[in-house]
C-alpha cells in the first residue's frame, strides 16, 4: 500500500514554541486513522500544515507521492483533500442551502444539484432548517452542516477535527457510521477526536501526538492498553465495556 | 555646528511630524482601533476641542485650563453621541462610516451657522528659540512632549488598569464580557468618551497654531486614519512606531522635495508598509513575539 | 414687466465659505438698492441663489440648472478658479453669460465671461517693484499647489526678474495642508528679503501663526491675504505683521465713497465679519451689469458685448472708478497697497489709480474679434495673429 | 437557456424576485422611458447626471456588498478613466464615433489598472480596513499628483492636464450617423443611451451575482478561510470582482467627464471617495437593486436639499444619514421593503 | 452534605419562554435547582439547551415566565447584573477574548460578584497548570482544549455561587475531562457552589450530576437518575435522533 499522505521531518515553531516536532507521519490510502493526544499536543496545527494554512518551519509534505509543501490551500483541496475544522467554519449569513450549494457547485449544477442538496439536507437532518441562516443553527447543527460541506467535495482524503464535539452519543454513533460508509466508498479519513467511543468505532489505526511528536502508534486496542498513553492522555478510566 | 544645526533641524521636524501624527491619531486609535467604529467625525471632535479652548481662553482662563475645557467638552459630546447614535451600531461597524459622516456634516455646517465662518484665534504662547542657523517655536516642543505623554498614558490605561482590560474584553467579545459582569454599555460609553476627549485635547493643543474655522478638523483626518491603520490592530503597540516611521519619511521628503513630496511620500509609504505587513505594524510585532 | 433674473452660485458652506459669504451679501445689497430705485430699465432684479458648498460638481449641477431651467439672464458665480473652470464649459454650451467677481491668476479669454476681480498684472506689477525697492531683491515664494498658486508664482518670478531681483526659493503647498514647520525652516535657510505668500484656503492660513511663533520676520507680500481672507482680523497680532497686499478694495479704505458704502452695508448686515475685496467686486458688478443692460436695451449676450466693445462701460465703485476692458472683458481697478502693522492695523503707503488688466489684450486676446474660450498664462500665451 | 437566465436573474443573492417584482421592474423601465416627454431639458440632463454615478455605486456594491472588500478608492478608477477619455478625445477629436472608442479604451485602462492594483492587494492578502486605507491612499496620491499639474509642461499631446482646475474642452459623446454624428449633449438622446446602458449593466450584474461566481463571492465575504477550504482561489475571485467593479467606476468617470466636458482632481479626493461608500451603504450594500435605487434616492435628495435647503442643506443631509443608519440597519431600500412586508403581514 | 440553612431553591424557572427574532425556542421551562446541587441538562442537538443557558445569564431576554435567583426575580436584570449576583457562565464554544493574554482573560472574571470577592488566581492555576505556563500567551492562539480550560478558569476566578456550564467537556482530552469533573465536584463540596451544566458526555454526567433533566423541544420533559444513564435503553429513549 502506498502512503496517501506523508510528512518528512515536519517542524513548526511559534516563536520559541515547537508545536510540531520532527513529525514523520504516514497515512495509507483507504484507511481510517485517528489522531489523538492531549490538548495542545499540536493536532490541529498538524491539520493546518496539511492544508497549507500554516507553512512549516521545515520539512516536507507529500500527497499521493507529490510534494505539496508549497501549494496554496485551495490547490490542495482541488487535489482531493477536504476538511472539517475544530471551530465550525460556515457561511454565517447565508442559508443552509446556499452553504451546501457553494460546496457542491464544483461538480454539479441545475437539477442534479438541487437533488443532491435535498439528499444531503435529509442526511444531515437539516431539511427543516434549509432556508434558515446558518448563523442561527445550534452548535451541533453547525457541526453537521460543516461535515456536509466537507463531504460534498467528494474528497479522496477527508480530515475531521473533532467532528463529534457537542454531539450526543447517538449522533456520535451516526457520525461514525457515516465515516465508515464513506470509507467503504474509498475515502481515506484522518480524524482528531477526544471521544474514545468514536475512535473505537471507526479507527483502524491510531496515532498519539504529544508535545508535537509522535508518541505512539498502533491499533485502538494497542493504544488503549498502552500505560504511557494512559498517563498522558486517558487518565484512569474504568473500562466499562 | 553646521552639522549639529542641521541634525537638530531634522530631529525637530521629525518630532513635529511625529507629534502631529500621534495627536491626530490618538483619539481615533481608541475609537477605531479599539471599538472598530470608523469615526469620520473625528476631525469635528478636534474642532470642538479647539473652539471650546479658544472660547475659554477668551473668557480669561489660562491656556492649559482652556485646553482642559476643550478636552472635557469634546469628551462629553462624545459620550452624548455614543448614547444617541454610536451605541446602536457596534454590531455593524461599517455603517458607522455613514452615521459619523452625517454627524460630521451636521457639526461642520452647524458651527458655521451658529458661530460664523471663522473665529479669531488665541495666538501661540511661549516664544521662540534659536539653535544654529534656525529659530524655532517653543510651543512645538510642548506639542512633542504632549504626544509622548499621551502615548504613555494610553498604554498604561489600557494595559495596566482594570478599565483597560474590561474595555478590550468588551470590544473583542462583547456578550461574554457582559456575561462575566462587565457593564459593557458603560465601557463603550467611556471608551468612546475617552477617544473623543483625546481628539478634543488635540484640538486644544493645536488651536493656538491654526486658523479657527468649522472645517479645521479635516486637515487631521487623513493623517489620523493612515497612522492608526498602519499601526494595526493593537493601537498602543502600533500607533507610536507608525507615527515614527511616517513622521520621519514625511519630514525627510518635505525638507528634500517640499510639501507635495512629503504628502505623497507618506501615502506611498502607507501603501508599501501595508503591502509588506498586511496586518499593520502591530500585527507584525505580535507575530514576531509569538 | 418681467424681472431681470440673476443666478448666484457661491460657496456659502465648506472650505471657502469664510471669504465667500460677503460676496452674496454684496450682490443682495446692490440688488436691493437698484430695485428700490426702480430696477434695471424699469425691470426688477430677481436673484436665484444656490449654495455650491465649495464643491466643484455642485457648480456643474447648479450652473446647468440656472441656465437651463431657471433661465436666468446672467450668472454671478464662483470663488476658486477650479470652480470657474468647472462651470465654464456649461456656460459655453448654453451660450450664457457669467460674471466672475474674484481676484484670480488671470488669463481667461472667453466671450461668455466677464471678470471683475483683480489679476496679477494689476496686483504684482504694483506690489513687487515697490517691495523690492524697500526691502531688497531676494524673493522667496510659497504658493498653493494649484493653478492659482502656480500661475501667480510664475508672474512673481517674471516680475522679479524684470526688476533685477533674484528668486531664492519657491515652494508649493498642497491645498488643505496646515502644518508648516518644515516650510518655515526652508525659508530660514535662504534668508530672503521678501516672502511672497500665495496661500489659499483656511487650512493654509495657519502658516502665519506658525511662522510668527518660530520668529520668522521676513517682510511678506501677497495678492490674496487681507483682501480676501481678512487674516489680520482673524489672527492674533502680530502674526500678520509686515504683510503687504495689493487689493482693489478692503473695508479699511478711507475714502468718502468707501465710508458711505460701509455704512450702507453695516446697516443691512450688522454682523458681517469683514467686507472684503470680493464683496465689493460682487457689489459693483451688479451696477456694471445694470449699465450694460440699460445701454444694450436687452439682456441678450451679444447686445451686451456690443456695449462692452465700445470700451466705456464704467461705474464709480466704492474703490473708485472701474471700467471693463473690451478685449479681455476684465475690469480696471484702483489698487491699494495695504500694509499690516504689528497691531494688525492697516495703512496704505501707496495707491495706484486705474490700473488696467492689460496683459491679455497685449498678449493677443481680443474678444471683439474672436472667442478662444481658453485660459492663458505667461508661459502659454494666446497664439499671435 | 432561457430557464437558466431566469434562474440567475432570480437567484438567492438578490432581493426582488418573482412576477410581482418583474412587473414592477418593467413598469419602472417604461416609466423611465416615457419620463423625458413629461419634463424639461434640465431635469432630463440632470437625471442622466445621476445615472452616471450609479455605475460606480453598482460596482462598489459588487466589490463590497457581495465580495466583502471595502474599497475606499473607487474614485481612482473614476478619475483615471475620466482623464483618459479627456486625453484621448482632446488629441483625436470626436469624428467617426471616436468618442465611443475612447469610452471603451478609457474603461479598459481603468480595468487594467484595477487588475494591477488588485493583484497587489489581494495576492498580498490585504483585507479589511487595510484594504480601505490602501485604496484611499491610491486615490489621494492621484488627486495630489493631478492637482499640481497646472503648468504647461504637463500635457499629453494636445491635452493639458491643467492641475486642480481640471481638464476641460473634451467633446461630449457622439454616435456616428449618416449625414453627421449625433452629439449626445445631456439631453433626451443621451438619456436613452445611458438608461439602456444602466438596464443592461443592472441585469448583467444580477446574473453575475446569482451565478456560481456570485455564490463564491458571498462565501468569501462570509468566511474566506472556509471558501478557500472548499477549493476556491479566494484571491482570484476577489480580483475579478474588483476589476469588474472598478471598470464600472471607470465607466462612471467617462460618462461624467463627457457629460460636463470636465474632469477634476477633486473627483478623486477624500470627500469624493467617501460618497460612493455612503450611497451604497445607505441604499443597502448587499443588494444591487437596493444600491441602484438607494444611490438615485440619495443623489436626488441631496441635490434637492442643496437647492432648497439654503445653509441648512448640509445639516439636514447629515441628519438624514444618521436617521437612515439608525432606523434602517439593512439600508434604506431593504428597510422600506421590510417595513411594507410587515405592514402587509399585519393586515 | 448540604447545610440546612442554605438548602432550598437557589435558581428557579417558571413558564420560561425565550428564543430568537420573536420565535420562541424555549416553550415554557419549569425547573428548580436547589442550593448546593449539581444539575445536568441533556437533550439532542438543537432542542434549546444552550438557549436555556443564555436565557439564565440574561444574554437572551425572557419572552415570558420568570427566573428567580436566591428568591429574587432576576428576569429583568442585565447579564452583568446577574454576574454581580454571583452567577458564572461558561459558554459553548469557549468564547475567550482572543487578543488578550491568558492572564488578562482571567482578570475579566474578577467582575463576578462585582469584584467584591478576592480573586484567587493560584487556585485556578493549580487546577489548570497549562494556564500558568501560558500566562502571557494570547488566548486566540491557544489550542481548543486549552481555551476550554481558560473559559472555565475564567469564571472560577470570581468565586461564583452558581456556575452555568455549557458542554464543558467539549474538545477536552479524557484525563482532563475527569479532572474537570473532579474539580467541579470539589468546588461544589468544599464551597457549596451550585452547578447547572449541559453535557453530552454521559460519563461526565454520571461522575458529577446529582440530578439530570432531559430537554426536548424547548421543555424539560423529565428527570432521570444519573445512574440510569448506564442503561442504553434509557439513553436511546431520551437522546435518540
Ligand atoms: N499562533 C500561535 N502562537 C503561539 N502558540 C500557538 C499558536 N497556535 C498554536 N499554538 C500553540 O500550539 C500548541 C498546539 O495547538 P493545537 O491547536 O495544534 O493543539 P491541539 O492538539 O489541536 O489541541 P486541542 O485538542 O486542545 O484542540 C498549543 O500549545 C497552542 O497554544
Ligand atoms: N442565534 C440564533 N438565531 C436564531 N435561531 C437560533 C439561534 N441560535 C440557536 N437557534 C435555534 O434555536 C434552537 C435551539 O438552539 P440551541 O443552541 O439552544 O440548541 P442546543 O440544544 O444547545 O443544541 P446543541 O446540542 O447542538 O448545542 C435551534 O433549533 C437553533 O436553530
Ligand atoms: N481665484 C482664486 N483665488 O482661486
Ligand atoms: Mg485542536
Ligand atoms: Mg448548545
Amino acid at each position: 500500500m502506498t502512503a496517501l499522505l506523508q510528512t518528512i521531518d515536519l517542524n513548526k515553531r511559534f516563536g520559541g514554541l515547537r508545536v510540531t516536532n520532527n513529525v514523520n507521519f504516514e497515512l495509507d490510502e483507504g484507511e481510517v486513522h485517528c489522531l489523538i493526544g492531549p490538548n495542545g499536543a499540536g493536532k490541529s496545527t498538524l491539520f493546518r500544515l496539511f492544508l497549507g494554512e500554516h507553512s512549516p518551519s521545515s520539512g516536507r509534505i507529500l500527497y499521493a507521492g507529490e510534494d505539496i509543501t508549497h501549494l496554496k490551500p485551495f490547490q490542495r483541496i482541488r487535489k482531493g483533500i477536504s476538511v472539517k475544522f475544530q471551530v465550525p467554519g460556515i457561511f454565517a449569513a447565508l442559508s443552509v442551502r446556499q452553504n451546501l450549494t457553494i460546496a457542491l457547485q464544483h461538480h454539479l449544477e441545475g437539477a442534479s444539484l438541487d437533488e443532491e442538496i435535498a439528499r444531503l439536507l435529509e442526511f444531515l437532518r437539516l431539511t427543516a432548517s434549509a432556508d434558515m441562516q446558518a448563523a442561527s443553527l445550534s452548535h451541533g447543527q453547525k457541526q453537521w452542516l460543516e461535515i456536509g460541506m466537507a463531504i460534498s467535495l467528494k474528497p479522496r482524503l477527508l480530515l475531521l477535527d473533532e467532528p463529534t464535539a457537542g454531539m450526543s452519543p447517538d449522533e456520535t454513533y451516526e457520525t461514525g457510521e457515516m465515516v465508515r460508509a464513506l470509507n467503504a466508498d474509498g475515502v481515506t479519513v484522518l480524524a482528531v477526536e477526544h471521544d474514545m467511543a468514536f475512535v473505537r468505532q471507526i479507527a483502524q489505526r491510531v496515532t498519539v501526538l504529544h508535545f508535537g511528536q509522535i508518541f505512539a502508534q498502533g491499533t485502538v486496542a494497542e493504544i488503549t492498553a498502552n500505560d504511557a498513553v494512559a498517563e498522558i492522555y486517558f487518565g484512569h478510566v474504568d473500562h466499562d465495556d | 555646528m553646521e552639522i549639529l544645526s542641521a541634525l537638530f533641524a531634522f530631529l525637530y521636524q521629525a518630532g513635529d511630524a511625529f507629534a502631529f501624527l500621534v495627536l491626530a491619531a490618538c483619539g481615533l486609535a481608541i475609537i477605531f482601533g479599539m471599538m472598530g467604529v470608523i469615526n469620520l467625525a473625528h476631525g469635528e471632535f478636534i474642532m470642538c476641542g479647539a473652539y471650546v479652548t479658544v472660547f475659554a481662553v477668551r473668557a480669561g482662563l489660562p491656556l492649559p485650563l482652556g485646553i482642559a475645557c476643550g478636552t472635557l467638552a469634546a469628551g462629553l459630546v462624545g459620550i452624548l453621541l455614543e448614547l444617541l447614535v454610536v451605541r446602536h451600531l457596534y454590531n455593524r461597524p461599517l455603517d458607522t462610516i455613514v452615521a459619523t459622516w452625517g454627524i460630521s456634516l451636521i457639526a461642520t455646517q452647524g458651527v458655521l451657522i451658529l458661530l460664523g465662518s471663522t473665529m479669531r484665534g488665541v495666538g501661540t504662547p511661549l516664544s521662540s528659540f534659536t539653535f544654529g542657523d534656525y529659530s524655532y517655536s517653543q510651543y512645538r516642543l510642548v506639542l512633542m512632549a504632549a504626544a509622548v505623554v499621551v502615548l504613555v498614558l494610553l498604554y498604561l490605561i489600557f494595559n495596566k488598569t482594570r478599565f483597560g482590560v474590561h474595555a478590550r474584553a468588551t470590544i473583542q467579545v462583547p456578550h461574554m464580557a457582559e456575561a462575566l459582569g462587565v457593564n459593557t454599555r458603560l465601557i463603550y460609553c467611556l471608551t468612546f468618551g475617552l477617544g473623543s476627549a483625546l481628539a478634543g485635547l488635540t484640538g486644544g493643543l493645536y488651536a493656538p497654531t491654526m486658523t479657527m474655522v468649522p472645517s479645521m478638523g479635516a486637515t487631521f483626518i487623513m493623517e489620523a486614519f493612515v497612522t492608526v491603520v498602519v499601526g494595526g490592530a493593537d493601537v498602543f503597540l502600533g500607533t507610536a512606531p507608525a507615527a515614527a516611521v511616517l513622521g520621519v519619511i514625511k519630514a525627510a521628503m518635505t525638507s528634500w522635495q517640499g510639501q507635495l513630496a512629503g504628502q505623497i511620500s507618506m501615502l506611498i509609504a502607507v501603501i508599501i508598509v501595508i503591502r509588506v505587513l498586511p496586518n499593520g505594524i502591530s500585527g507584525w510585532l505580535l507575530r514576531e513575539r509569538g | 414687466q418681467s424681472p431681470v433674473k440673476i443666478g448666484v452660485l457661491e460657496d456659502q458652506s465648506g472650505e471657502f465659505a469664510a471669504a465667500t459669504l460677503p460676496k452674496v451679501h454684496g450682490i443682495e445689497l446692490a440688488t436691493e438698492e437698484i430695485n428700490k430705485a426702480g430696477g434695471i430699465a424699469g425691470r426688477k432684479i430677481e436673484l436665484v441663489v444656490y449654495d455650491t458648498q465649495s464643491d466643484n460638481t455642485r457648480y456643474q449641477e447648479m450652473m446647468r440648472r440656472v441656465l437651463q431651467r431657471d433661465k436666468v439672464d446672467v450668472v454671478f458665480a464662483g470663488f476658486s478658479s477650479a470652480s470657474r473652470e468647472a462651470y465654464r464649459p456649461i456656460v459655453n454650451q448654453f451660450n450664457g453669460l457669467a460674471f466672475y467677481n474674484n481676484q484670480y491668476e488671470g488669463g481667461v479669454c472667453d466671450a461668455n465671461m466677464i471678470v471683475t476681480g483683480a489679476v496679477p498684472e494689476q496686483q504684482f506689477s504694483t506690489l513687487i517693484p515697490w517691495m523690492m525697492e524697500k526691502y531688497g531683491k531676494k524673493v522667496y515664494t510659497i504658493a498653493a499647489d494649484y493653478n492659482f498658486g502656480q500661475i501667480s508664482a510664475e508672474w512673481v518670478r517674471q516680475i522679479v526678474k524684470e526688476n533685477g531681483g533674484e528668486m531664492v526659493g519657491e515652494e508649493f503647498i498642497p491645498l488643505g495642508v496646515s502644518q508648516f514647520s518644515q516650510t518655515i525652516q526652508n525659508i530660514q535657510r535662504v534668508k530672503p528679503d521678501i516672502l511672497m505668500t500665495l496661500l489659499v484656503g483656511t487650512a493654509q492660513a495657519s502658516y502665519y501663526e506658525q511662522a510668527a511663533a518660530a520668529n520668522l520676520k521676513v517682510p511678506m507680500g501677497s495678492s490674496v491675504n487681507v483682501g480676501q481672507g481678512y487674516e489680520h482680523k482673524r489672527f492674533t497680532p502680530p502674526s500678520l505683521a509686515n504683510m503687504h497686499v495689493t487689493t482693489n478694495y478692503i473695508e479699511e479704505v478711507d475714502t468718502p465713497e468707501s465710508k458711505a458704502f460701509i455704512s450702507k452695508w453695516r446697516a443691512k448686515y450688522p454682523n458681517e465679519p469683514y467686507i472684503n475685496q470680493e464683496a465689493e467686486n460682487s457689489y459693483h458688478a451688479i451696477y456694471l451689469y445694470k449699465q450694460m443692460v440699460e445701454r444694450a436695451g436687452s439682456t441678450d449676450r451679444e447686445k451686451i458685448r456690443g456695449v462692452i466693445a465700445k470700451g466705456d462701460v464704467c461705474v464709480d465703485a466704492p474703490e473708485g472708478k472701474v471700467c471693463i476692458d473690451p478685449k479681455s472683458q476684465h475690469a480696471s481697478h484702483t489698487i491699494y497697497l495695504a500694509q499690516v502693522g504689528a497691531d494688525h492695523s492697516i495703512t496704505f503707503p501707496k495707491v495706484w489709480n486705474d490700473i488696467k488688466p492689460y496683459w491679455l489684450g497685449d498678449a493677443g486676446c481680443d474678444l471683439t474679434k474672436s472667442d478662444p474660450s481658453a485660459q492663458y498664462t505667461p508661459s502659454n500665451p494666446p497664439p499671435k495673429g | 437557456m432561457l430557464a437558466k437566465a431566469n434562474k440567475l436573474l432570480n437567484g438567492p443573492q438578490t432581493i426582488g424576485r418573482g412576477p410581482a417584482f418583474w412587473t414592477g421592474f418593467v413598469i419602472v423601465v417604461l416609466a423611465a422611458a416615457a419620463y423625458p416627454s413629461f419634463t424639461d431639458g434640465w431635469t432630463v440632463g440632470n437625471t442622466v447626471y445621476f445615472f452616471n454615478w450609479i455605475f460606480m455605486a453598482l460596482g462598489l456594491s459588487l466589490i463590497w456588498g457581495y465580495g466583502g472588500a471595502l474599497s475606499f478608492g473607487q474614485t481612482a478608477f473614476f478619475g483615471l478613466a475620466g482623464y483618459a477619455y479627456g486625453i484621448l478625445t482632446l488629441n483625436y477629436g470626436s469624428d467617426y464615433g471616436f468618442t465611443i472608442l475612447a469610452v471603451v479604451i478609457a474603461v479598459a485602462i481603468s480595468a487594467v489598472f484595477a487588475a494591477v492594483l488588485g493583484y497587489f492587494l489581494f495576492f498580498g492578502r490585504i483585507s479589511g480596513v487595510f484594504l480601505g486605507i490602501v485604496t484611499l491612499s491610491v486615490t489621494l496620491v492621484f488627486e495630489r499628483f493631478m492637482a499640481q499639474t497646472a503648468g504647461p509642461e504637463w500635457r499629453i499631446g494636445d491635452a493639458r492636464l491643467n492641475g486642480f482646475n481640471g481638464m476641460t474642452g473634451m467633446p461630449p459623446l457622439t454616435i456616428p450617423w449618416f449625414g453627421g454624428d449625433i452629439v449626445l449633449f445631456p439631453d433626451v438622446q443621451l438619456y436613452y443611451v445611458i438608461l439602456a446602458l444602466l438596464v443592461v449593466v443592472y441585469l448583467g450584474l444580477r446574473i453575475l451575482v446569482n451565478s456560481r461566481f456570485g455564490n463564491v463571492l458571498v462565501a468569501i465575504r462570509e468566511n474566506p478561510e472556509r471558501a478557500e477550504m472548499l477549493g476556491y482561489d479566494v484571491r482570484k475571485y476577489q480580483l475579478i470582482a474588483f476589476i469588474i467593479g472598478s471598470s464600472l467606476a471607470g465607466l462612471s468617470g467617462v460618462l461624467y467627464t463627457s457629460w460636463g466636458q470636465y474632469i477634476t482632481p477633486s473627483s478623486m479626493g477624500l470627500t469624493a471617495a467617501a460618497l460612493p461608500v455612503v450611497w451604497v451603504a445607505v441604499g443597502g450594500r448587499s443588494d444591487l437593486t437596493a444600491t441602484l435605487v438607494g444611490t438615485f434616492a440619495v443623489l436626488s435628495v441631496f441635490q434637492t436639499l442643496t437647492i432648497y435647503g439654503s445653509q441648512y442643506a448640509l445639516v439636514v443631509m447629515g441628519a438624514l444619514l444618521v436617521v437612515v443608519v439608525l432606523f434602517a440597519p439593512q439600508g434604506l431600500i431593504p428597510g422600506i421593503a421590510g417595513l411594507s412586508r410587515r405592514l402587509r403581514g399585519a393586515r | 452534605m448540604t447545610d440546612a440553612r442554605t438548602s432550598g431553591s437557589l435558581l428557579a424557572m417558571s413558564g420560561l419562554r425565550s428564543g430568537y427574532g420573536g420565535k420562541p425556542v424555549l416553550q415554557g421551562v419549569e425547573l428548580t435547582v436547589e442550593q448546593g446541587t449539581i444539575a445536568a441538562v441533556i437533550g439532542r442537538n438543537g432542542v434549546g439547551k444552550s438557549t436555556l443557558m443564555k436565557t439564565l445569564i440574561g444574554l437572551l431576554p425572557a419572552m415570558d415566565g420568570a427566573v428567580t435567583f436566591e428568591g429574587r426575580d432576576i428576569s429583568g436584570l442585565k447579564p452583568h447584573q446577574r454576574a454581580h449576583l454571583g452567577i458564572g457562565y461558561v459558554p459553548q464554544g469557549r468564547e475567550v477574548f482572543p487578543r488578550m493574554t491568558v492572564e488578562e482573560n482571567l482578570k475579566v472574571g474578577e467582575m463576578i460578584h462585582g469584584a467584591k470577592k478576592p480573586a484567587d488566581y493560584d487556585r485556578v492555576y493549580d487546577f489548570f497548570p497549562i494556564l500558568r505556563e501560558r500566562r502571557k500567551q494570547r488566548a486566540g492562539t491557544m489550542s481548543g482544549g486549552q481555551q476550554q480550560q481558560l473559559a472555565i478558569g475564567r469564571v472560577l476566578v470570581g468565586s461564583p455561587s452558581l456556575i452555568l456550564l455549557d458542554e464543558p467537556s467539549e474538545g477536552i482530552q479524557p484525563s482532563i475531562v475527569q479532572e474537570i469533573a473532579r474539580i467541579v465536584v470539589e468546588l461544589n463540596r468544599s464551597m457549596g457552589i451550585t452547578i447547572v451544566f449541559v453535557e453530552q458526555n454521559l460519563e461526565m454526567i454520571r461522575a458529577m450530576a446529582r440530578h439530570c433533566y432531559v430537554m426536548d423541544k424547548g421543555r424539560i420533559v423529565t428527570e432521570v437518575a444519573p445512574e440510569q444513564l448506564n442503561d442504553r435503553e434509557t439513553v436511546r429513549r431520551y437522546l435518540a435522533v
